[in-house]
């Protein structure tokens, strides 16, 4: 398959329509409104689901095939908010708090890019290393707390613990976390009892919940004026580095073209759901319109619906494909 | 009925606030406090993000000296960086010894 | 089989069980709640199967297949709601407005009932035709447009404008319609990857969606006596007649035992989603005790129990079968 | 801490009403509202369907002047139609320029 | 717009008496109310049960007459064993006969 | 396998983890929250799909086989309230309304543990009978009105026709009774059209319960100083008694290995869904921080994680396995 028929696929899944239809539902004015608690619940059944599918391929996999991909995770993960703080400082001019708190965004990952990552390496039949869950929770976390060191040292005082206490205890990681764990204590066996919920009806969940994502960032587009043209190219510029840098690094640790490429698409990817509340802890005086423009509004659509056929060819083309 | 006269303060804020301003609002004397769920529009546009919860209405009936205590500590702790305003009415409550 | 069998068969699916159990919640005063949000998400889920279901199937079938069975569709939502305009008016005695608000419910179709009447047609082991769940879009709206513009013609001003906007980005229409477009893009295919949750699951949210009904139904009833007797005999034997009608457009369009049988409940159902929301915005002044007793106490019940049995043997024997 | 009198009107109305009536106050000068989930019963039994949800309950914190614009408003357009209430009260509030 | 004072009685309460309540102040001369789902602490800390639900927050606009009959009885039927307070507000409605 | 491997089997489920996932959330002070409505939703799913599997198993079941189990477990909703009773007043010096209360709690079921005893017969490759669930519906009643018959014999007065109203009509048991009726109506036919939804899923659904459940339980802990060292012990020792008399009685009535067990952890376990709804009603000056504390922060954990293996050891060294 060539990469015009990729994009094709990719654009045309449902997941990336359903997107599109919570787009097409916030400017037609729809009274669609999906609840609360059901976005709550899809997040809460996501993340575990990534994390004890991750902790039960963990289960079965040598440690010798893990250590390096894990590497290369932390490396990005440490790598990816520096150079986006820098390039948000200098280029951007942004102040030290907000390009702290971008740089904390586009550092760490977003779960949903990941999945619709790696769906599209099911439909593109591609097969994927089964341990990639357990790389969003070591990417997930430091990136966070690289960027608020920052601009604590620039700032001085505050409650640095109390965010990082707060990162890790949060939702987010916690579930991700303790699924991996309990995935990788009940192994696939255990896994296989549940599979039923938390793995057959993964790619149709992320339907539901790509509908409520695409009338989020719709509503988001509409403060794109008041974050200015720089952001807007910063969050498509960025992810395409961050992405080539992440499938390069994959590949360089020896994953497969499909492992390379979720990778990329996850360095590629902006968090919005475990920064934007570390941030609004620790850096409170951070304008959110910034930060959540940016990783929602621009940064999440690009990837979901270019980026990752994109990560795709340049993971083929790295790994000597067609 | 013996009625007693005491403040009913309200604070709506972004969700994510919760917990503080519970842990905030106790110490500062109050001795009970009732949450409901809500969504709302004010000067300020944004909230962390949606799976931080919309925004919360807190209800916490005081004498009238907490309330003043509340109303500063909100203003010099939370006025600025966040999302939160809040009122004071006065109520009449049956057994007023309970919120004292 | 014959049809007392069929009868029972459908009186004890897990679905009419389901209904008659919400039923008696309500009688007995039990303190079963179903939360809302569950039943927003019941609705949304609903909705958007339909729709996928049936522009999957739609992306497949040749148009001179479908052309016939959409005529007929279309013509029933032009009848209908005429025909119950005039009886209303003519034998009911209803004023202009709560005649057109009530034939807007009878010339819609209930989504709920069409789903009944398929999944009959699955237990009685009928194929029917996939794109049956397009029709239901097309069905759904030009009925209640037509309603609308008969009070507008004998009122005079207001906003229809709103009120036709209000129908096409209303939730109800917006899903059906939005899934139809996403199914027929993504091909089965694309529905193949969602099918743990879009079709799988189907009959058993059913079940859930209707102990809900049922509850709702039984609280309808009670303002039965507030409705008046017409009105009942009305939400018994208006479809009937329309049920008959559209078995018998179906039949001449070509369509399946099945199909036209399904055609036919679609005809003979009263909407109480859409429909509903829009009398609410262009109708303020229609008792809502009218619309939707008769449609959810009477007509509902009428056709989950009874109704679907008859279109199917009325069907069968439009076909030549026993 | 200078608090400010103002006039806090609750307005209860059926679901599907909401966003009809946020652009109604905000035209007639309210800065802000918060809304809850509710459900209730009046004079009036029905709502339009369980599909448009139940009841809201808005609040919006305004001078004496806009709170009358909005009363008025309502009276018109809504009372003889819809299941929709209406009620006033004092408020005082820290800030009293954000509602203004 | 001719305003009428009437008093506004809140109730919060462990959502299992929400049958009763309701039942209660309609008999005691109330013409509607709006519910409102709630979470909170008092000096009592437990409730039913999650599968019962958290508390409810139960509003009803109403004469001052029956405020006080609907005081005295929380007074006297809940206030011992149950998780129950209630406070009482002078509110204006528009058309002050719907509530009497 | 020995007793050991299946406790490490136990302790390693999906299910116990996802409890101890919810412990640890609370105790990290985690903002992890289960939206109310997810939780109602899953206790309605849980219990409308133990009838339909009870009552769909019981319409092929002869009724010779059914009657003897039948009464055993009457007679275990006869005697563990009253051996609760009896231990409470003598031993513990609680007071008769306190007593009764968790008498009650004791003497009931925890569908939860039912459900979660016949997952690990699943894993343990042990076959049940398949009427077990309608065991729940009959022991769950009895036992609650014979304890609040006790209460009202020592204090007079009051509602007690309105509690026993309340408990029948309570959404627990219509669910329950409900469900059974509608899968004994259906039968395995009907019940084979939802299984995509009220059977395949149900292990998995567990988890998400008892994440949730891990968490009220943790705080209930916090509660664990106020009740005293008696109420700590026989939160462990009665459920120990109940369980081998139930297992036992099982056994008599000539119930299989993972039958007599099951019906064993139903007898241990203490409800806290029927039975606290009905104690507030009808004795409302009960301290719920006793019944509840005991029966879910105590006894609950204890079952799910040792006293499951435990039963199903007594169960087999009753049959003469190893
Ligand atoms: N005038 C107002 N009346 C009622 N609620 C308000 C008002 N202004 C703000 N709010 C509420 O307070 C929250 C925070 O306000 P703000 O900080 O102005 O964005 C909003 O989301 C509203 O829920
Ligand atoms: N006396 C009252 N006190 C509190 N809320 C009321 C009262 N009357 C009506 N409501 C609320 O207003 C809504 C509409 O009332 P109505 O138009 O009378 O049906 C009801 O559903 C209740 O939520
Ligand atoms: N001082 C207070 N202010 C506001 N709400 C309160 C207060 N005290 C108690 N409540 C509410 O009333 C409920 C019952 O209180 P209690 O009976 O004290 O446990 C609590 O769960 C709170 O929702
Ligand atoms: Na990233
Ligand atoms: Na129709
Ligand atoms: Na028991």
């Amino acid at each position: 398959m060539d990469t015009l028929e990729l994009l094709r696929i990719n654009l045309l899944s449902p997941a990336v329509l359903a997107f599109a239809l919570g787009i097409v539902a916030t400017l037609v004015k729809s009274d669609l409104k999906i609840p609360d608690a059901l976005y709550t619940t899809l997040s809460i059944y996501l993340l575990l689901s990534i994390g004890l599918k991750g902790g039960a391929a963990l289960a079965t996999t040598p440690f010798v095939e893990v250590w390096k991909p894990a590497l290369a995770t932390l490396a990005l993960s440490v790598i990816t908010p520096l150079l986006s703080y820098a390039v948000l400082r200098r280029l951007g001019r942004f102040d030290v708090v907000n390009a702290a708190a971008i740089a904390a965004h586009y550092g760490s990952v977003s779960a949903v890019t990941f999945i619709a990552a790696t769906t599209f390496m099911q439909a593109a039949k591609q097969p994927v290393e089964g341990f990639l869950p357990t790389l969003v929770a070591i990417l997930e976390v430091p990136a966070i707390v690289i960027a608020l060191l920052i601009a604590r040292r620039s700032l001085g005082g505050g409650s640095l613990a109390e965010a990082v206490r707060e990162i890790f205890a949060g939702k987010s990681v916690l579930l991700l976390v303790g699924g991996s764990v309990m995935g990788f204590l009940t192994g696939p066996e255990g896994l296989k009892q549940v599979a039923a919920v938390f793995v057959d009806p993964f790619r149709g969940v992320l339907v539901l919940f790509l509908l409520e994502l695409g009338m989020i960032a719709a509503k988001r587009l509409r403060d794109l004026r008041s974050v200015g043209g720089f952001l807007v190219g910063f969050g498509i510029v960025m992810p395409l580095i961050q992405g080539s840098l992440g499938v390069w690094l994959g590949s360089l640790a020896g994953m497969s073209v499909g492992g390379a490429m979720v990778l990329g698409t996850m360095a590629a990817s902006a968090s919005y759901i475990a920064a934007p509340a570390a941030v609004r802890i620790a850096l409170p005086q951070a304008n959110p319109s910034y930060y959540l423009t940016a990783s929602l509004g621009i940064t999440f659509p690009f990837n979901l619906t270019l980026g990752i056929p994109i990560y795709y060819a340049i993971s083929r083309w790295l790994h000597g494909g067609s | 009925m013996a009625l007693v006269s005491l403040k009913l303060v309200t604070i709506i804020a972004e969700g994510f606030l919760e917990e503080k301003l519970v842990r905030d609002i106790k110490r500062l004397g109050a001795k009970g406090y009732t949450i409901t769920d809500a969504r709302g529009e004010g000067s300020r546009g944004v909230r962390a993000s949606e799976w931080e919860g919309s925004n919360i209405r807190l209800e916490t009936i005081v004498s009238p000296a907490v309330a003043e205590r509340i109303l500063n500590h909100l203003a010099e702790v939370y006025f600025a960086n966040y999302a939160v305003i809040a009122f004071v009415e006065n109520v009449e409550v049956v057994r007023g010894d309970k919120y004292t």
